[in-house]
């Protein structure tokens, strides 16, 4: 048998003891930050996942949604930095965008600091290993999400 | 005909709520609804109808069909153990069951799912005493005292509940509790009677069916009608789920971890997707037709086939249709 | 009948009979509350009623009626709605005849199964920002007393939204009585792979009411369709609300109130966007 | 597995042959059910994506199961990249195959249209392989263009055992010596005793309706015509109720419509 397309991003996430599974979408220009990390002997944890895209701008907040529901307790958003870039608004986009998500992940009751975006050059692999510790060390104090889980059990 | 007194029948809920066994009305956001309860106390007794019919626990709303591994093979996940007492349904719901029993049971093809739930969940109904403003099941003769497909009916009496025995399965049930029930007297016969009689008249609408008339619907049908209730028709889906007789299902296959699985659950033929093939052909691509299709299966092509309407008159797509397409002006237009 | 309710019906007839309008949409009469009536015929007219079970958004019939002259009865949330479908292209402003009417609120639905019918204004209209359409080329005034609005606020963050996701069936009623919901194929459903099954799974409506909010979110203009249409009553209109709220105090704008002030966040193709400089040199 | 009538058998694909540009003739074995009606159809599964009716096109003496799929929707396009023993499921058959008792003794004309030669090929087979109980065989098919006639290879054979063949193309590709034209431009060339000519008729929709009219025109009996008709299916045994058109479901009742019948069903599947 084949196998057909992957149909989630909740497949990519692998399941074990409870470490958090933080998904990133990385642009082009922070991803090579991202993969700087890795030559220059950066350590950054194991369970960040990075998903190269394009542009901050294109990642549509329902896939955030989508990837928070299949099962990662955190998805994080690296953008270059509005202030280095030659086009301004996308990163503004994704900023107001993560904005609004958060705003509405605390109405319907998820922690916002679920949802981070991260401004990274492509140079910075050192800040993005640093940052990223750190937000492993904070989505690790507010625990599992389990989205799925608690729409199955509230009744 | 026997007789339990209202705390009696307490006793019987009760010992099924802590078995787990029992779902029963309950007010819950706002609205009555049923639901598997494990303390009889939330029952709502003087509950109008819920919102949702019964028929979710025979046709969830998802359900697992198969599930097929690449390794394995198919295998066939036995549903959980679903025995219950589904307690207080109205007699229309009810007669829902019955009208869903002979098309899905309908040789030679029976669907095991529906058949499963339907031995596993005994029905006790509950007669209506105050109908609801949209109700018409006098039309149609499944309510409001009792209807087909219950195995006890039960009818609310002062203080006491009248019960008839409608099946052997529930005279089964009698007997578990056979000591808290009592030998209905004269007198309690003749009030039931007079009740009957008394609700019966009280249904305030002034529909009169013929089924010879309304099975010609399909062939008389008036354009001008239903396209004008076309054009007021959004397509959401809600007259289908909320109707305790919509049986039509889409199944959908899923990948599950390692495996895949095929689901079925509810779907409307009103939506536009329902009758579109792949290659995008639609045999009832107009609002109008979908329409029609709807009411002519309900009103004209179940009565032909099944000698029962695919209309139970319990009101719910009457009163939760947002724009007030009323099933009750085309029965009194064709009936 | 009342007073605004003639005063619409000659209104709509004299509209039909000059042949300024093809048709009129707005509400008749139906056997327990009221539906919407499109009237092509001035005699048609006797139908229109107006009162306070005029729920549903009739703006969401207008893209059924492109390219034709409509009248429209709109109250104040309908003619938002107008507006806002006018700033998406979706109509054209030319081609409708707004029929202001002042709405003094309308009632919370009573529904099947439910156990107290107590009359009392919906929860979206006691936020309601404008009782008149904010486009409108004919006015019928209204004599019920038009109260002013509450302060406005969000207070979404107390309900227990995962229990209220949690009865959705998803018949889709709040997206097909939605007027701003005009896409032809949902895009819920549009993403291959789809972002959630055709058959409802329960534990995929939170990820539904989620996208389908962040689409609404500063484009909602709060008229209460889909919280009115709701078989299982999600307080929709209060999340949706919540957004607008932040769309209000990061932006100052409040969709549906003018057609002047383009949607913050859009930008139209060759446009200038704010510092963005794209110099080859 | 046993009596739930929505579990598929697995079976394995054992051939796969490009019959035109969009459509693939798939073998599979084996065969899930004992015996099946030519015209009957079955419910493949392409697990993971989803299910869907496809006319038998193999004849009922084959060992094996065989279908001609045309790339359409998410299913079709699964099976159009699946390969060798590669597993799918199979049900069925379900619905009511061609008239084959009121055949008995009858000629028998055949009428196709592109991919609708599916269902009428096993009837083609079955035919000839029982050539004694029937009268003459004549096929009309047409189909768009010269390469996307189905069955192309196995036409002479089937002249060589006695099929009176007739082929039309809407559009002509060189090298095409044949007719030019819509199919009913051919009907008129099979000579049979129109009177007492069992008809049997599949393909698009519009194909049908002007077939259906042509016929009656040229003289063939009304109570003698039939046609396979198409709709869209979910379970296949008449619950699900995405084929109820009218008092039919097109899986119990169909897919083989009676002319009579055709004329009883609402609009829209109606090809009338």
């Amino acid at each position: 048998m084949k196998n057909w397309p992957r149909r989630y991003l909740g497949c990519l996430v692998i399941n074990m003891t409870w470490k958090p599974k933080i998904i990133a979408f990385t642009c082009w220009c922070s991803s090579s930050g991202v993969d700087q990390a890795g030559f220059e002997g950066f350590k950054y944890p194991p369970n960040v996942l990075t998903i190269r895209v394009p542009c901050s701008a294109v990642v549509n907040p329902s896939l955030v949604v989508k990837a928070l529901e299949e099962g990662a307790d955190a998805v994080l958003l690296t953008a270059c930095k509005p202030t280095e870039l030659r086009r301004i608004a996308p990163s503004r986009i994704t900023e107001a965008r993560v904005s609004l998500l958060r705003r509405l992940l605390k109405t319907v009751g998820v922690e916002e600091e679920r949802v981070r975006i991260l401004w990274i050059s492509s140079n910075e692999g050192g800040v993005f290993s640093r940052e990223v510790s750190k937000i492993v060390s904070e989505v690790e104090k507010l625990g599992p999400l389990n989205l799925r889980r608690r729409m199955l059990e509230q009744t | 005909m026997l007789s339990i007194k209202s705390e009696n029948l307490r006793i019987i809920l009760e010992d099924l709520a802590s078995k787990n066994a029992l779902i029963a009305p309950v007010e819950r956001n706002g609205y009555f609804e049923f639901s598997r309860l494990r303390k009889a106390e939330e029952i709502r007794l003087d509950y109008t109808n819920a919102r949702i019919p019964p028929k979710r626990f025979f046709l969830p709303e998802r359900q697992l069909v198969f599930k097929y591994d690449p390794k394995k093979g198919v295998t066939e996940e036995p549903e959980d153990d679903f025995k219950a007492v589904l307690f207080g349904v109205r007699p229309c719901d009810a007669s829902a069951l019955s009208v869903l029993d002979s098309i899905l049971l309908k040789p030679p093809y029976r669907d095991p799912f529906y058949e499963n739930r339907r031995k596993s969940i005994i029905v006790i109904s509950l007669s209506c005493t105050k109908p609801l403003e949209e109700c018409f099941c006098n039309v149609f003769e499944t309510g409001p005292v009792r209807g087909f497909g219950e195995d006890l009916t039960l009818t609310p009496m002062d203080k006491i509940f009248a019960v008839e025995v409608r099946t052997p399965r529930g005279l089964a049930l009698v007997e578990e509790f056979r000591k808290l029930f009592a030998e209905a007297d004269g007198r309690l016969l003749e009030e039931h009677e007079n009740l009957t009689r008394r609700l019966v008249g009280e249904m305030n609408n002034k529909i009169r069916v013929d089924k010879e008339k309304l099975v010609r619907l399909e062939k008389e049908a008036d354009e001008a009608f239903f396209q004008g209730n076309a054009q007021r028709c959004i397509e959401c889906s809600i007259c289908s789920f909320t109707c305790p007789l919509c049986y039509c299902f889409e199944s959908e296959d899923c990948l599950e971890k390692n495996s895949y699985a095929r689901f079925r659950g509810w779907d409307t033929c009103i939506s536009p997707s329902f009758t579109r093939m792949a290659s995008g052909l639609d045999p009832r691509a107009s609002k109008a037709d979908r329409l029609l299709h709807r009411f002519c299966h309900k009103l004209s092509r179940i009565p032909l086939a099944f000698n029962a309407y695919g209309c139970i008159g319990c009101g719910r797509c009457v009163s939760l249709c947002p724009v007030g397409i009323d099933i009750r002006e085309v029965l009194r237009k064709w009936g | 009948m009342s007073k605004p309710e003639e005063e619409l019906r000659t209104l709509a007839k004299s509209l039909l009979e000059k042949g300024v309008v093809e048709t009129v949409i707005g509400y008749e009469a139906s056997e327990s509350s009221v539906r919407p009536c499109f009237a092509s015929n001035p005699s048609e007219t006797e139908r229109l009623v107006w009162n306070r079970e005029c729920r549903l958004n009739l703006a969401r019939y207008l893209r059924g009626f492109k390219n034709k002259r409509v009248g429209i009865v709109a109250k104040g949330c309908d003619g938002r709605a107008i507006v806002e479908l006018i700033k998406e292209n979706q109509v054209d402003r030319k081609d409708i005849v707004v029929i202001a009417v002042e709405c003094s609120g309308v009632y919370k639905p009573v529904k099947y199964g439910y156990p107290s019918p107590e009359r009392r204004l919906t929860e979206y209209c006691e936020r309601c920002l404008t009782r008149v359409s904010p486009i409108k080329d004919y006015l019928v005034k209204s004599d019920g007393n038009v109260s002013e609005r509450n302060p406005p606020g969000g207070d979404g963050g107390h309900l227990d939204w995962m229990s209220l996701f949690k009865k959705c069936l998803r018949c889709m009623a709040c997206v097909k009585s939605c007027p701003l919901c005009y896409c032809t194929e949902c895009s819920i459903e549009g993403f291959k792979p789809a972002l959630i099954h055709r058959i409802n799974a329960p534990e995929e409506l939170l990820t539904f009411h989620l996208v389908r909010a962040l689409h609404m979110a500063g484009r909602c203009v709060e008229c209460g369709a889909c919280e009115s249409s709701c078989p299982v009553e999600i307080p929709l209109t209060t999340l949706y609300h919540e957004l607008n709220e932040w769309f209000r105090e990061n932006y100052d704008y409040v969709p549906g109130m003018s057609l002047e002030p383009p949607p913050p966040l859009v930008f139209k193709e060759g446009e200038k966007l704010g510092e963005y400089a794209f110099n080859k040199k | 597995m046993g009596l739930n009538p929505y579990v598929p058998t697995p079976v394995r694909i054992i051939r796969v042959k490009d019959e035109t540009l969009d459509t693939k003739t798939i073998t599979v074995a084996p065969r899930p059910f004992q015996d099946f009606t030519p015209g009957q159809f079955a419910m493949v599964t392409f697990y993971g994506v989803g299910e869907a009716p496809f006319s038998i096109c193999s004849p009922p003496s084959d060992a094996n199961l065989q279908f001609s799929i045309r790339k359409m929707g998410s299913v079709t396009s699964a099976i159009h990249e699946a390969s060798e023993g590669d597993e799918i499921g199979v049900r069925g058959p379900y619905g009511r195959g061609w008239p084959l008792k009121e055949m008995e003794g009858k000629s028998i004309l055949l009428v196709g249209g592109g991919i609708g030669l599916a269902p009428l090929r096993p009837l083609v087979l079955h035919l000839l392989e029982n050539k004694n109980n029937y009268g003459e065989i004549a096929v009309c098919y047409g189909a768009r263009s010269p390469s996307l006639l189905m069955y192309r290879d196995e036409f002479e054979e089937w002249i060589r055992r006695g099929v009176d063949l007739h082929l039309t193309v809407d559009v002509g590709e060189e090298g095409w010596k044949g007719n030019v034209g819509v199919v009913t431009t051919i009907l008129d060339k099979p000579k049979l005793n129109r009177a007492d000519t069992i008809v049997c008729t599949c393909g698009p929709p519009v194909m049908i309706r002007f077939v259906l009219k042509k016929l009656v025109e040229l003289g063939y009996s009304k109570e003698n015509i039939y046609a396979s008709l198409e709709s869209k299916m979910r379970c296949g045994v008449g619950k699900c109720g995405h084929c109820h058109f009218g008092s039919k479901h097109v899986c119990l009742d169909g897919p083989v419509f009676k002319y009579s019948e055709m004329l009883e069903l609402p609009r829209g599947i109606s090809p009338f």
